[in-house]
């Protein structure tokens, strides 16, 4: 299992660098592919099998194939380039670092384990309790499902209105709404004749 | 369950009309060809027609219900049966409910006061009903001929001019004018219909706003806008009256309803026609004490207060409120000394003429006087019989020097409504309202005739102008002889008598057993006498005048022509009722219909001096003058009508020496008594004086003051405007300069480019995240 | 499990600050989008990590689900927007928009 | 998802002591090998379909175009056609452009490759015949499909030639705008299922040729066919294949290709032609079942002997063997159609995609969501058939959960204090519910705790 992590979790990291590294568009959006692809897997592996699948259907399938016709839209030339200033990029490489630094050393600080025991003791939970067993076999199709209709099987006693219908609603709606304004945006400007 | 079928019937009648106005005025305007289409003539007439059938049908349902009172009759008209006392109608109508009441519509509830659409209905409404709608009908379709003039884009009004001297050109009117006919036709059926005094006020008002309407038909003329004015003004001066006995009926009766409403044969709201009770001598129930008028429930039992006192009325608010409302009715039937109206309104169109001002809405003052008749205590039924004494006998000899054919009728209305008021204040109430029947069918009737006279003769009024008309328009003659005859009061054989002969018999005998019982007023039977004679006088006078003889203007003799059918078949129709709608005179149906519902405290006959020291005749009594006054009334009509014929239709004596010989009399009388004269100096020249006053005062004195404010506005402004300048306006800009000055100096920060932003962004993050650790280590 | 956590969250940091440095480097609209798309996604492996390891439970897969969706519509508009400014500008480079600045 | 990629219990067969060896293998170890195994099963059927294929379309062009096509290689019929020309390929020279971008041109074959390959990851061969048994099964497979374009755009835009870029940019265009109605049409028989797992999805349309999803009501009958030209587009054949066109692109965004990398484009197009086919062969004509009542019978009661018994075994070949016979049916209709059918412009093409396809499958789609509500409404049943589609989805369901449960979850079986024939019960009478029923503990709980939640889990169940 280790093996397969590592195998995906390199090839994301590496991915995200030689995207920050390559300068033509064309070369970044396919290490972008290698990285979000490699994250799909990572959701695989975290028995997230429905999110990974979006991911890749979603991300990599659709905004992806986006982005390369936009680039190939606005290409003002072949492998066009607009390479940033060195001063720029070491700036921000450095401050990247001391993010980087940063947010390991959070990560690194907290007591995972001690709050998640909390967490478990102060809403009297115990390992298993729900019963829910097939988000351990990566089976979330469903409770995803339920979960997206407003039902929460896998919460204990069934809280009512634990569900997310309203935000899937919301989304959707969103989702017309964007893209109605996506083709008003990019809809070809007609010059109005003088008459 | 009657009284529910005929208010069906009678709704329907009723706001038929009002539906038939809506289409008309919409429709009328925003039809296809508004100026050249008849569909609203058709459309009016059907609806006024239909109701015509819904309420005879309502009628016809009544006299079953109610024997057509022919039992009563057999009680009351017995000249034998003279002990009839006066609780015998009470009991009588407790088997044959005669009249019905209710409540259509609740329109609000202010406190106690109740605004109701009620209707209350008894033979009375009926009769008027019928009446209304039949005559309304006939004139109608005679008015599609007439007003068919106005069927064009361009009408011109060779009566009205425009400032440069031209005639006036105005797209015809002719939808308008069916539309404004319907409307009348609901406000006075509304008005027949009403349930209580207040409901009748509102249609009261309906019915003057209508007239004043189809009064000022004709706009563009200066005399047709006056005269509508003329006739709106009048009535509000009674309808203040009217005003003031509502408010005096409502303070002290605290109802407006005529009739009890009964539930499940209990009264649990009384009507105001219960609640002044009479006592066997005819009198008003009254206080021993205080002498006030006693308020009582419908078994004459005394209604009493809350706290436990009688409820009454001083005696002279009672008279307050018999006069008010008389003053409206007044107003309405154009009774001295507000009578100066009716002639004026011949301006509007001869229809109009015809219906509103002789048949109907003139007639509605003696109904509602009819109506309200048991309130009336016995001070104000002597002010009603004198007033139509003297407007009877003013407009008469007015009408036998008017020369305009249509003044001569107004005249004669107005003389015609003077007898009824006088039938009405001399106890002869079936009398009176039996004359306002036949007066209305024969006095449409004649309208008719002279608006076909008229347009045979192209827009020509005036008689002296006419002439040997006869075999022109026959039909137009012989119909209008009819109304001549029957206005007259003549008698023929076989019972075929004209329907003038009973009215104005009853009136007249209801006179003579008045005097009889009173004798010191006998001039209330004399002038009567006298102007039956008058008026048979002046209608022949002008039937001669306009059909016989020679004609005196050739050019409109050569021009004249009968009119078509849709104006002769309502001639025809109006004639034989003018005739024959009295058939059998107090014997018959009409007659014995109306007495059925006479109030009760009439029938008996009682000589026993009153308070208001009135004798009354009764029922018997009247009945045993009636043959005297029948000979004498019809002697004075023959006489009349015999000099009419000497001066008018032959050429023995001549008109115009006796004219002159008479000038001073017959310039009295032809500037109608100088009574517009006498108004213009008593009331227009001062209000002209006291508004030139007010007009003057506000010039000199207010607007001084107004002016005066004004400029010391201005100067206290301007240092206000120095203060604003400099003191706020400096806050304000000194505030502006700042947040500008902070602006410019942060505006460096605004690079404008993107990705700096993000990197402010992230070490924004990282210093924060900086100093919470080095702060909060752990 | 820690451990399996912790390597989750360095991954995704990676990510997220690979993303951030891409939106400040690059000068091309589109890679910029691209370094927004690598921000999301950092996120996105912690809202998984977080499902899996710690009792957020279906909840985080649910919120990356959603953000999955929302960065799509946003692609979306940010290329319509990418688009307009190319023919307002004849170029994709963000530093040419810089008409606000103060 | 790890976890079920041994499905079928390969895992478990290789974990513990190896017989002949004396080995110990841990579960990690055995899951790689047993990754590696189906990894290997798959590359063969990947290898051999376009293999297979080319040499049916060769044969299949020859013979409607009035020629023989290949008669010499490898005896008769001309069968090792393909063999010789993948030796052919292999010796060429590999050529890359000096204008091309070097990495991007020379991975862009085996994204394509690679995205073919992974496609057989969920797809189905037989009865539990799968290398990874996921749940969201045809999500993952269309997922991984469309991975393929983004490798076919990369080699049209590195090239750096003009007919290569518009090669890319039209299969960019065209394939963006034909998922979605490929996606529709897929979630049609979706409805009626009520699962996304292909391998229940074959299971259910067992028995008779009247179970199968193209027969079920009139909206998937249509789909079917609607749903097929949509991946004929899809895989950019024929007369969809504006992305090569070689009259008008010379050969489109494999214009500078050449060798083996030329060859993979094939490789995966042929590939993916027969994955997606077998995608609709199961969504719509039974998959591996032959849809004659009396044979689908006996294979059914030989399944249920056990996977690995001899009876068992032959009747998931028989199965796999079915199921092939469709997908390669499906392959030849294409072949027939491309060279039958005249190619389309750019523009009819997307035309006839957002003007046609997409409203068709979209009212298509509302049908067969409206469709059983009618059943409901005007005949008071849920479906035709006199046992509900659900309940046999069910079933299946409690059977593969059975298998697993047996290793897996027993105390999960102990808390829930329900015994195995309580929940066939269970499952009975909510037949109509089968989402509920899909966890027995989900089920307990909707069942006797709450009855609102049961109301909204019917009211959102897929009936059937």
């Amino acid at each position: 299992m280790s093996l397969f992590f590592t195998i995906f979790a390199l090839a994301a990291c590496l991915g995200a660098v030689a995207v920050v590294i390559s300068q033509s568009v064309v070369r970044m959006a396919f290490w972008l592919v290698v990285s979000l692809g490699s994250v799909a897997g990572l959701f695989f592996l975290a028995d997230a099998d429905f999110i990974g699948a979006a991911q890749l259907l979603i991300y990599v399938g659709g905004t992806l194939v986006l982005l390369v016709f936009g680039i190939m839209l606005t290409a003002s030339g072949p492998y066009m380039k607009i390479p940033a200033s060195p001063g720029e990029t070491v700036v921000a490489g450095l401050i990247g670092v001391m993010f980087l630094f940063m947010v390991f050393a959070t990560i690194n600080g907290v007591d995972w384990d001690g709050s998640r025991d909390r967490i478990m003791a102060a809403t009297h939970q115990t390992e298993g309790a729900t019963g829910f067993d097939d988000r351990s076999e990566g089976n979330t199709l469903r409770p995803l499902g339920f979960a997206l209709l407003g039902v929460r099987p896998d919460v204990p006693n069934g809280v009512a209105g634990a569900g997310y219908l309203l935000p899937f609603e919301i989304a959707s709606v969103h989702l017309l709404v964007v893209l109605i304004g996506a083709a008003y945006l990019a809809r070809a400007k007609r010059r109005q004749d003088v008459v | 369950m009657v009284g529910e079928t005929l208010k069906f019937w009678l709704m329907i009648a009723w706001l038929l009309p009002l539906a038939g106005f809506v289409v008309e005025i919409f429709f009328g305007f925003y039809s296809k060809n508004p100026r050249h289409s008849k569909a609203a003539a058709w459309c009016a007439v059907g609806c006024i027609g239909i109701g015509f059938l819904c309420s005879a049908n309502a009628l016809r349902i009544w006299g079953n219900a109610n024997e057509w009172c022919v039992l009563e009759a057999a009680e009351h008209g017995d000249p034998g049966d003279t002990q009839a006392d006066a609780g015998h109608h009470e009991t009588d109508s407790a088997e044959h409910q005669t009249a019905y009441s209710g409540v259509i519509y609740t329109l609000g509830v202010f406190g106690s006061l109740e605004v109701t659409l009620d209707y209350y209905i008894d033979s009375l409404t009926l009769v008027m009903f019928t009446m209304v709608t039949l005559i309304a009908t006939c004139i109608h379709v005679f008015a599609i001929g007439y007003m068919s003039d106005e069927l064009t884009d361009e009408y011109v009004d060779h009566s009205a001019h425009t400032s440069d001297g031209g005639h006036v050109h105005r797209p015809g009117r002719f939808y308008r004018f069916f539309a404004f006919m319907s409307l009348f036709c609901f406000a006075m059926l509304g008005l027949v219909l009403a349930g209580n005094i207040f409901q009748v006020f509102i249609f009261w008002e309906l019915v003057g706003i209508c007239s004043f309407l189809l009064i000022g038909f004709y706009t563009e003329r200066k005399t047709a806008s006056d005269a509508a004015n003329k006739a709106f003004i009048m009535n509000r001066i009674g309808d203040f009256g009217f005003l003031i006995g509502l408010m005096v009926l409502w303070t002290f009766f605290g109802t407006f309803r005529f009739g009890d409403t009964v539930v499940d044969e209990q009264v649990v709201d009384q009507g105001l026609f219960s609640m002044v009770h009479r006592d066997g001598t005819g009198n008003v129930a009254r206080d021993e004490v205080t002498g006030d008028v006693l308020i009582t429930d419908t078994h004459g039992h005394v209604l009493t207060n809350e706290d436990g006192s009688n409820r009454q009325i001083p005696y002279y608010l009672l008279v307050v409120i018999g006069l008010g409302i008389f003053a409206g009715c007044v107003g309405k039937s154009a009774q001295f000394p507000l009578q100066t109206w009716l002639p004026d309104a011949m301006e509007g169109p001869t229809p109009v003429s015809a219906l509103v001002h002789s048949a109907t809405m003139v007639a509605a003052g003696v109904y509602l006087a009819g109506r309200f008749f048991p309130m009336f205590v016995q001070e104000v039924l002597l002010t009603i019989a004198y007033t139509g004494c003297i407007t009877l006998f003013l407009a008469a000899t007015i009408a036998m020097v008017a020369t305009d054919i249509k003044k001569v009728l107004a005249y004669s209305t107005i003389s015609q409504l003077g007898y009824m008021m006088l039938g009405i204040g001399v106890f002869g109430w079936a009398a009176g309202l039996f004359h306002l029947i036949t007066h209305a069918f024969f006095k449409s009737l004649m309208f008719l005739c002279s608006g076909s006279v008229i347009y045979g003769c192209h827009h020509e009024q005036e008689m002296p102008k006419m002439g040997g008309l006869l075999w022109k328009m026959p039909i137009t003659a012989f119909t209008m002889l009819v109304g001549v005859c029957a206005i007259s009061g003549f008698w023929l054989p076989f019972g075929l008598h004209f329907s003038g002969f009973h009215s104005k018999d009853a009136i007249v005998a209801s006179a003579l057993a008045f005097i009889h019982a009173n004798p010191a007023h006998f001039m209330l039977f004399l002038i009567p006498l006298l102007t039956a004679g008058i008026t048979a006088f002046y209608m022949f006078r002008m039937w001669f005048y306009t059909f016989v003889g020679k004609p005196r203007d050739q050019h409109v003799h050569d021009h004249a022509h009968e009119s078509p059918w849709v104006m002769t078949v309502p001639l025809l129709i109006l004639a034989a009722f003018a005739w024959f709608c009295a058939y059998g005179g107090e014997s018959g149906h009409l007659y014995l219909m109306l007495t059925g519902d006479e109030p009760s405290h009439l029938a008996a006959d009682v000589t026993a001096a009153t308070a208001g020291g009135i004798n009354l005749p009764g029922h018997a009594a009247i009945h045993a003058v009636h043959d005297d006054a029948g000979r004498w009334a019809l002697i004075a009509a023959l006489s009349g009508a015999l000099i009419a014929y000497v001066l008018y239709g032959t050429n023995v004596v001549n008109v115009e020496e006796i004219k002159r010989q008479l000038g001073g009399v017959h310039g009295f009388l032809a500037n109608k008594w100088y009574f517009d004269d006498l108004y213009d100096a008593l009331f227009m020249k001062p209000a002209h004086k006291v508004a030139a006053f007010c007009a003057w005062f506000d010039g000199a004195v207010f607007d001084r003051i107004l002016h005066g404010a004004a400029k010391s506005m201005i100067v206290v402004s301007k240092w206000d405007r120095v203060f604003d300048e400099t003191v706020v306006d400096g806050f304000v800009n000194l505030i502006a300069s700042a947040t500008q000055s902070v602006g410019a100096s942060l505006r460096v920060v605004q690079t404008g480019r993107l990705r700096q932003y993000v990197m402010f962004i992230v070490l924004g993050v990282v210093a924060l995240f900086a100093v919470m650790f080095t702060t909060f280590p752990g | 499990m820690p451990a399996e956590l912790n390597s989750y969250l360095l991954v995704g940091a990676v990510l997220f600050v690979c993303g951030v440095i891409c939106m400040a480097t690059k000068r091309n609209a589109i890679g910029v989008l691209m370094g927004v798309e690598l921000v999301l996604n950092g996120a996105n492996v912690n809202f998984v990590a977080f499902s899996k390891f710690t009792t957020l439970g279906l909840d985080g897969q649910v919120f990356s689900l959603f953000v999955i969706v929302l960065a799509a519509a946003e692609a979306a508009v940010a290329l319509a927007i990418v688009l307009n400014f190319y023919n307002n500008h004849l170029t994709v480079d963000v530093d040419r928009g810089n008409k606000l600045k103060g | 998802m790890i976890n079920t990629l041994a499905a079928n219990s390969l895992t478990d067969a290789l974990t513990g002591p190896l017989p002949l060896l004396g080995w110990d293998i841990s579960s990690d170890t055995a899951f790689v090998i047993a990754a590696i195994i189906h990894a290997v099963l798959i590359f063969h059927v990947f290898a051999l379909c376009p293999f297979f294929l080319i040499w049916l379309e060769r044969k299949g062009s020859g013979r409607i175009q009035d020629r023989l096509g290949p008669t010499r290689v490898g005896g008769r019929f001309g069968w090792l056609q393909s063999l010789a020309d993948g030796i052919k390929l292999i010796q060429k020279e590999d050529l890359c452009p000096p204008v091309a971008d070097a990495m991007l041109f020379r991975s862009a074959p085996y994204i394509v490759c690679l995205a073919s390959f992974a496609a057989f990851v969920v797809l189905p061969f037989s009865h539990s015949w799968v290398a990874v048994s996921a749940d969201c099964g045809l999500f993952i497979l269309l997922a991984i499909l469309s991975l393929e374009v983004f490798g076919i755009i990369m080699a049209g835009y590195s090239s750096g030639s003009k007919w290569s870029l518009f090669g890319g940019m039209r299969e960019a265009a065209q394939m963006v705008s034909y998922e979605i109605p490929l996606a529709i049409c897929a979630l049609i028989p979706i409805v009626s299922a009520g699962s996304l797992n292909l391998g229940e999805i074959g299971d259910m349309q067992s028995g008779h040729l009247g179970n199968w999803f193209l027969f079920h009501d009139p909206f998937t009958f249509v789909a079917f066919f609607v749903f097929f030209v949509v991946l004929t587009a899809g895989c950019k054949r024929a007369p969809f294949d504006l992305a090569e066109a070689e009259s008008e692109l010379v050969g489109g965004f494999h214009t500078e290709y050449s060798g083996m990398r030329w060859s993979f484009f094939f490789m995966g197009e042929y590939a993916s032609m027969f994955a997606l086919c077998g995608v609709a062969a199961i969504l719509f004509l039974g998959g591996w079942h032959t849809g004659i009542p009396g044979v689908d019978g006996l294979l059914q009661e030989w399944r249920t002997r056990g996977e690995f018994t001899p009876f068992g075994y032959l009747a998931n070949v028989i199965g796999a063997g079915v199921f092939v016979s469709k997908a390669a049916f499906g392959v030849f209709v294409q072949i027939w159609l491309r060279w039958t059918l005249p190619r389309l412009r750019i523009d009819q093409v997307m035309i006839t995609c957002l003007k046609y396809f997409v409203p068709i499958s979209c009212f298509l789609f509302l049908g067969a969501t409206v469709w059983p509500l009618l059943f409901m409404f005007v005949w008071e049943q849920t479906t035709i058939y006199p046992e509900p589609l659900g309940k046999r989805a069910a079933e299946i369901w409690s059977v593969r959960h059975d298998d697993s449960e047996s290793n897996e979850s027993v105390s999960t079986d102990a808390d829930a204090g329900s015994s195995n024939d309580s929940e066939s019960i269970e499952v009975e009478l909510s037949s109509g519910q089968y989402v509920a029923s899909t966890n027995k503990n989900v089920d307990l709980q909707l069942q006797s705790d709450s009855s609102e939640q049961t109301a909204l889990a019917a009211s959102i169940e897929v009936r059937q």
